[in-house]
């Protein structure tokens, strides 16, 4: 049980994560039956599969004050609904050249496969993030969004 | 595609020959290469076990040589060199911290380090890039009836097989059976020609060097062709005191795989630095 | 939308399970914060929610405070949803109109700070809070189960499921690709570590797979599609031709004496090659069903054309049929028992043994040939060449097992079978025996004694994994010996052993065609290869798809008594959702608004299932609620959000996501 | 008869717009006359002679319609706009640029000063030696000039002030703003304050004639003029990208009618809240390949997602700007 929980005397960035049932999730699960201890970011919201997931959701996100999102899907050919990964990494590739052309970082938005299994490749991936973010700094979407919401 | 290639010191001195014969063959083969700028030591040397951390960017210095020259092929045919360069980039790849000092070494001397380089032997080069059939169409000697064992030593497949089979290394073969020559199969092609140790521990070296050479000649070998100066240097320069000491006559021609292309090929003997070497190859020169 | 007429009243429990959450989480702080959210009319912090003191406490509420939506913050949903979904419904409430928080796999077990652990347990609330106003009343469909089995693969453990299965009285498909029923089993002298004869103990087994009045043995056929889902799967096998009508031939091997060629001239596959068939042949004495099988691609009248035909001359039956072709037969099963076994290792692959370059390197299972009196040889040990008897054999262990550059795993069986095959070979040659091991495993009722026994019987053990086999004669009485080099570590020396014959005991891997059958039917694999069970130690014998069992050496190396227990054991689960009689089904499918979809069949193509179709007439497209599994994916493809997914509707879902969002 | 009841009292006004919507009043052609026989048109700078001190001088709620067309770019549009809702009963967003934002929306891909860069200091055709930059107030001897002040980012009407109505397209369909306009005169019941009117209850496709299949399969993307269009087939299946399947219906299908893909300036439909996040999910679901290379190359020949997806709805959409 390695604890690589960062202190709380740093900021603490808000990850809003996407993970599917099968795979993601269930490791997120097996990460906290093993007592993996990883940084308090994530707030998971739980899909049947990566493929649910609408580029709205993760706008949606971005605007009312997340600093990253995070996709956690089934490794190619394991999807529970045999192709939904597929589905939903086309929609991200898209999604993030979007992301950038507006100007938010792609490090701001992520995808990962991650099995059952991998509880430690979700501890790792949430912590990189979590780092990765805090070197970015809070996000300013959401001021943005709301000075021009008069 | 054009190689940049990396000579290492044996191939400049001891192991002219092979030099020589490696960039004949290139040429009647027309594969350009570019020998790197101001190139340092492999690693092969102490200095190594002195400081492996800075020797690793010593080392590194030439892979980024050949970043800053544009290429994305470094070619080292010694097979000390091979394993060095290999090694290099394998541990940069694998270990951050490594990789973390190497950069900011090569830094502070003005590169800007990546690690893109990919280093190639040039029977890897030969085999899987230009292919055994080019090589064939080059053959204008008939060597159908000469008896060739490979021997590999141990620097080309270990501890890193890039290219070829570790345990029962193939690509040489594949060479001697393009160029219409008959490949013996032995199962001593990487068992150790003693480095050094023919010089500091003359007994067990020539010892070493003895059961190579005894056995190529029992499976009928007319000739060994290596791809190591130093497997060359040991499999011949010894073989008079060999025999007298095991009272055995193991005099046998030690050829540089590229040699034997050129002879197949048909260059001239010069050209393939046959003139340098020891013991002369009556079956085919004659 | 959520119905505006009724007030949502939401009901608000915490759970502290013990100390689990209780420690980290500040239980009552959470509660207290939740009370004043939104339509939050209870709110309360309890020590385990998921006992009946707990539930009761929802239940109470619900009837006395007319809650009308209930949220639980403890633990995973995947673990207690359906606990807690159970307590909303028994208190009258519709089930669905629950929302769970996962505050101890996600928060209290992977957090240590508890400050920022408190904010992140008040967002997961909050956002649920949102969510669960928006829940529906939801139905969960009932489908029936269909009694009839598929089992997949005709080894031992496909023929003990089968035989189970069937004097269960339920009606079991049994596909085999080959055309034999039997598997590797069938190819093995002795079974250790009683050593009694394998044949002799299944071929019983075999024939009473093929007179069973509950078996439809389908051998030389393949599983091509499976569609469907729990208790109706769909299922379409196609039975290679094998020219021969299966129910006139009655396996009197005339047309196999009479065949063109006279003398065997193919490998034989039942003896890995260490012996030679015609064209049209038996695959072994007993096979099961006895009927002979013409293989097309070496037979003269499909290579040329130019055949006299003698066999189907000699067939008084006329059970030769050159114009068969592949036929396909579609059955519908209400569950699958997967039994496809494993693929040997290919010796070649460990180069340093020279398999296939010394011919005196043989691999187990040719030996199992070798020593087999119905083998190739009558069971006489002899070498490559067919008449040397060698005088000292080398059996080296773990060949492409526990190696990094091969397979990781240990094979589980190899010892076992090595140990059987010295005695074998001993008892047959008189040959002096070497085992080269790494470590000797063999736990298992009466391994470790046939171990010892072994030790007795004088073969010799050395401990250590084989470094190269080759052919270096160092003294003239090694010449044509091979040389086995292997560092015994017992003594600390590296030893040299010249031998007349090595045996190479090959590991198990995952069979050729594990990946495609996986996605056939939709299930996992583990890293290695090998069929993933849906728990290690709980769910042994069932996947992630439901009403998909696994069973035998498909799930991983396995001997012949764990295999056949494992078969029970798939059989038993498969009999208890049969004998439910239906399953329920999570209604969390995809539903098309008609008067938004505009047609464009974007969403066709996103379900797996074919569970969407375009009515060219309306051009409309629809779902078909009973072949939808809920992923959602064509709910996200829509560009008019005409699709829905219950339980996961936008709504649902943007709530959830401005509830974490917006304090 | 029209002219017994009194008649209404109709304005029209544009914020930041290219003048099109006003036209597209035109447009109705004869039924003009109508329009005339019912209403007063007390307020439209670009066809009538009014000066903004009309308007103030002007009850509150005077005006019965008011069809302001274009975004908010800058304060007199805002001014405006504000002004103009105090009059009015019935506010319409009237156009695409009204509506979300337009093509004025696409501003928010950059900042002003990079727009004042360009403009007055870079433009190839300019000579402007000191770089001089409007100044919004100036003191002169004459007295104090001032001209509007130019907003960082531009804003949809319905940022600014409360609107009644949308009435979307660029231009909006004339014959639905007779629709509505008729609908106000014949007194009938008018759908709910903030509703969309005077588009379909479905998007493009449906109204498309071209043929559609469910094996879309697309592997890359093409420029309208590196393809022939056949005329006939679904124009994304052909791989020329078309914004049909997310955006309203109502238009008439008028663009791919004409060969030509739809742009999306009508919009998403009721209930969505992003209109080029549907269109995105959209298009990315009609691709094939599972390869990250395939798909990134079939991604490729999106070219500028951002400027396809948002042509028309930039500031109405869920990031509404670009980050700074």
């Amino acid at each position: 049980m390695q604890s690589t929980e960062q202190k709380t005397e740093q900021w603490s960035p808000r990850i809003v994560a996407f993970f599917c049932n099968w795979c993601t999730y269930t490791a997120s699960d097996l990460a906290g039956v093993s007592r993996m201890r990883y940084a308090p970011s994530t707030r998971v919201i739980r899909v049947m599969c990566s493929g649910r997931i609408d580029p709205e959701f993760i706008m949606e996100a971005f605007a009312k004050g997340a600093d990253g999102v995070l996709i956690g899907g089934c490794h190619p050919g394991d999807c529970h609904y045999s192709e939904g990964n597929y589905k939903c990494l086309r929609r991200y590739k898209l999604l993030q050249k979007y992301i950038e052309q507006m100007g938010i970082p792609k490090e701001r938005m992520r995808l990962e496969w991650i099995s059952a299994a991998e509880g430690k490749k979700l501890q790792e991936v949430v912590n990189e993030m979590t780092e990765t973010l805090r070197i970015l700094g809070p996000s300013k979407i959401k001021n943005v969004v709301e000075t021009l919401a008069k | 595609m054009e190689y940049l290639y990396y000579p290492g010191c044996s191939l400049k001195s001891s192991g002219r020959a092979f030099e020589e014969s490696l960039l004949a063959v290139f040429k009647s083969l027309n594969i350009p290469l570019k020998e790197i700028e101001d190139w340092n030591c492999c690693g092969a040397t102490s200095y190594m076990s002195i400081n492996e951390c800075n020797a690793i960017s010593l080392i590194a210095r030439n892979l980024a040589i050949a970043e800053k020259m544009g290429g994305t092929d470094l070619m080292a045919p010694c097979a000390a060199c091979f394993m060095g360069l290999t090694k290099t980039k394998n541990y940069v790849e694998t270990n951050p911290k490594i990789r973390e000092n190497v950069t900011a070494d090569l830094k502070k001397i003005g590169f800007e380090f990546e690690n893109k380089i990919n280093v190639r032997h040039p029977l890897d080069i030969l085999v899987n890039d230009i292919g055994t059939d080019k090589i064939k169409s080059q053959v204008k000697t008939n060597l159908k009836d000469l008896k060739v064992v490979s021997y590999y030593g141990c620097q080309l497949v270990r501890p890193f097989s890039p290219f070829d089979d570790q345990r029962d290394p193939q690509t040489m073969d594949q060479i001697v059976k393009a160029l219409g020559a008959q490949a013996i199969d032995w199962p001593l092609k990487t068992r150790c020609c003693s480095g050094t140790m023919t010089s500091t521990l003359s007994d067990i070296g020539t010892r070493m060097n003895f059961l190579l050479l005894k056995e190529a000649k029992e499976r009928g070998a007319d000739m060994i062709i290596t791809a190591c100066p130093l497997c060359q240097f040991n499999l011949e320069c010894f073989q008079g005191k060999i025999s007298s000491k095991f009272g055995e006559d193991v005099k046998i021609p030690v050829y540089y795989f590229t040699q034997l292309m050129g002879l197949a090929f048909g260059l001239p003997k010069k050209e393939i630095g046959l003139h340098r070497m020891l013991s002369p190859l009556y079956s085919v020169t004659n | 939308m959520t119905n505006q007429k009724e007030e949502i009243r939401i009901g608000f429990y915490i759970c502290h399970c013990g100390h689990n959450i209780g420690s980290i989480v500040d239980c009552p702080a959470v509660a207290e914060y939740a009370s004043k959210l939104p339509h939050v009319v209870v709110s309360k912090d309890y020590k385990y929610m998921c006992s009946d003191p707990g539930q009761e406490l929802i239940q109470k509420d619900i009837r006395e405070q007319g809650l009308n939506r209930i949220v639980v913050a403890s633990c995973s949903p995947l673990l207690h949803e359906p606990t807690f979904r159970g307590a909303t419904a028994k208190a009258g409430l519709n089930e669905f109109y629950f929302q769970m928080v996962n505050i101890r796999e996600n928060v209290s077990w992977v957090h240590e700070d508890k400050d920022l652990s408190l904010i992140k347990a008040k967002d997961l609330v909050r956002a649920a809070i949102h969510r669960v106003a928006y829940h529906k009343a939801l139905e969960k469909k009932k489908v029936p189960v269909n009694p009839d089995v598929l089992i997949v693969g005709g080894g031992i453990a496909g023929i003990s499921a089968s035989l189970t299965m069937a004097n269960a009285g339920k009606k079991v498909y049994l596909v085999e690709k080959d055309a034999t029923i039997g598997g590797y089993m069938a190819k093995f002298d002795k079974t250790f570590p009683t050593l009694d004869c394998a044949a002799c103990i299944l071929t019983p087994k075999m024939s009473s797979v093929l007179k069973h009045p509950n078996i439809t043995l389908w051998t030389w056929s393949e599983v091509s599609e499976v569609s469907g889902f729990v208790g109706n799967y769909k299922v379409k096998v196609t039975k290679k031709p094998r020219y021969i009508k299966e129910e006139l031939c009655v396996g009197c091997l005339a047309c196999v004496e009479q065949c063109t060629f006279k003398e065997g001239k193919f490998p034989d596959e039942f003896n890995f090659g260490l012996s030679k068939r015609k064209p049209v042949y038996m695959p072994f004495p007993q096979a099961t069903p006895q009927v002979v099988v013409v293989d097309d691609k070496t037979c003269l009248h499909f290579k040329t054309g130019k055949c006299p035909q003698t066999c189907m001359k000699a067939c008084d039956r006329n059970a030769f049929d050159f114009n068969q072709k592949p036929e396909v037969v579609e059955i519908n099963v209400g569950t699958v028992i997967l039994t496809t076994g494993f693929k040997p290792f290919e010796a070649k692959r460990a180069t340093n043994y020279g398999y296939g370059k010394y011919p005196n390197v043989f691999t187990s299972l040719e030996v199992e040939r070798l020593v087999n009196a119905s083998g190739p040889t009558e069971g006489h040990v002899l070498l490559r060449d067919g008449k040397t008897h060698p005088k000292s054999i080398g059996i080296i262990h773990c060949v492409g097992s526990r190696d990094d550059k091969t397979n990781k795993w240990c094979s589980k069986v190899c010892c076992m079978y090595s140990l059987k095959l010295a005695h074998l070979l001993k008892e047959h040659s008189g040959a002096e025996i070497y085992n080269f091991y790494i470590d000797m495993r063999t736990p298992g009722k009466g391994y470790e004694e046939f171990y010892d026994k072994l030790l007795n019987e004088g073969v010799q053990f050395i401990r250590g994994r084989v470094s190269e086999v080759n052919d270096w004669a160092t003294t003239p009485d090694e010449k044509g010996k091979l040389i086995i080099r292997a560092e015994d570590t017992l003594i600390g020396r590296v030893r040299r052993i010249p031998v007349d014959m090595v045996v190479l005991s090959v590991g198990l891997e995952p069979a050729e065609d594990a990946q495609d059958v996986r996605k056939m039917f939709n299930i996992s694999c583990s890293n290695e290869g090998f069929f993933l069970e849906r728990h290690p130690k709980l769910a042994p014998v069932s996947t992630f798809t439901d009403g998909i069992f696994i069973a035998g050496a498909c799930q991983g190396p396995k001997d012949i008594p764990d295999s056949v227990a494992q078969a029970g054991a798939a059989a038993a689960e498969a009999l208890a959702l049969i004998d439910s009689g239906h399953v329920e089904l999570e209604p969390n499918t995809a539903c098309i608004i008609e008067d938004r979809c505009c047609g464009c069949q974007v969403c066709i193509n996103m379900c797996p299932y074919k569970a969407i179709t375009f009515d060219p007439d309306k051009k409309k497209s629809s779902v078909n609620e009973a072949l939808c599994k809920g992923c959602g994916t064509c709910v996200a493809s829509c560009g008019s959000n005409a699709i829905f997914q219950n339980l996961f509707e936008d709504e649902e879902i943007m709530s959830e996501l401005n509830g974490l969002l917006i304090e | 008869m029209a002219n017994e009841k009194p008649k209404l009292k109709l304005a029209v006004y544009w914020g930041a717009a290219c003048g099109g919507c006003c036209v597209s009043v035109l447009d109705v052609h004869e039924k003009l006359f109508d329009v005339v026989a019912n209403a007063d048109l007390v307020f439209w700078p670009i066809a009538l002679d009014f000066k903004y001190k009309d308007v103030e001088e002007m009850p509150d709620q005077y005006i019965d319609v008011t069809l302001f067309n274009g975004a908010i770019r800058n304060s007199e549009n805002e001014h405006m706009a504000k002004l103009l809702r105090q009059k009015t009963k019935i506010l319409i967003a009237y156009g695409s640029c009204a509506h979300m934002g337009g093509i004025p929306g696409l501003a928010n891909f950059t900042t002003k000063e990079e727009i004042f860069k360009r403009v007055y200091e870079e433009s190839e055709s300019l000579d402007n030696p000191d770089k001089v930059r409007p100044t919004p107030e100036v003191d002169v001897k004459e007295g104090h000039l001032h001209i509007p002040h130019f907003y960082e980012d531009v804003m949809t009407l319905g940022q600014v002030v409360d609107v009644d109505y949308y009435l979307p397209g660029c231009p909006p369909q004339t014959e639905r703003l007779v629709e509505v306009f008729m609908a106000v005169v014949t007194g009938a019941e008018l759908p709910p304050k903030g509703s969309l009117v005077g588009g379909a209850p479905r998007v493009q496709c449906d109204d498309c004639k071209r043929k559609k299949s469910e094996k879309k399969g697309i592997t890359r993307f093409y420029r309208p003029w590196e393809v022939t269009d056949d005329g006939e087939t679904c124009l994304n299946e052909q791989g020329i990208l078309c914004m049909g399947p997310a955006t309203r219906g109502g238009c008439g299908v008028r663009c791919i009618e004409g060969n030509a893909p739809c742009r999306g300036c009508y919009g998403p439909l009721e209930g969505i809240p992003d209109p080029g996040a549907k269109m995105m999910s959209a298009i990315a679901s009609m691709l094939e390949g599972k390869e990250e290379d395939e798909i990134d190359k079939a991604i490729d020949t999106v070219i500028d997602p951002a400027g396809t997806f948002y042509r028309f709805s930039l500031p109405g959409s869920i990031l509404r700007r670009k980050q700074k």
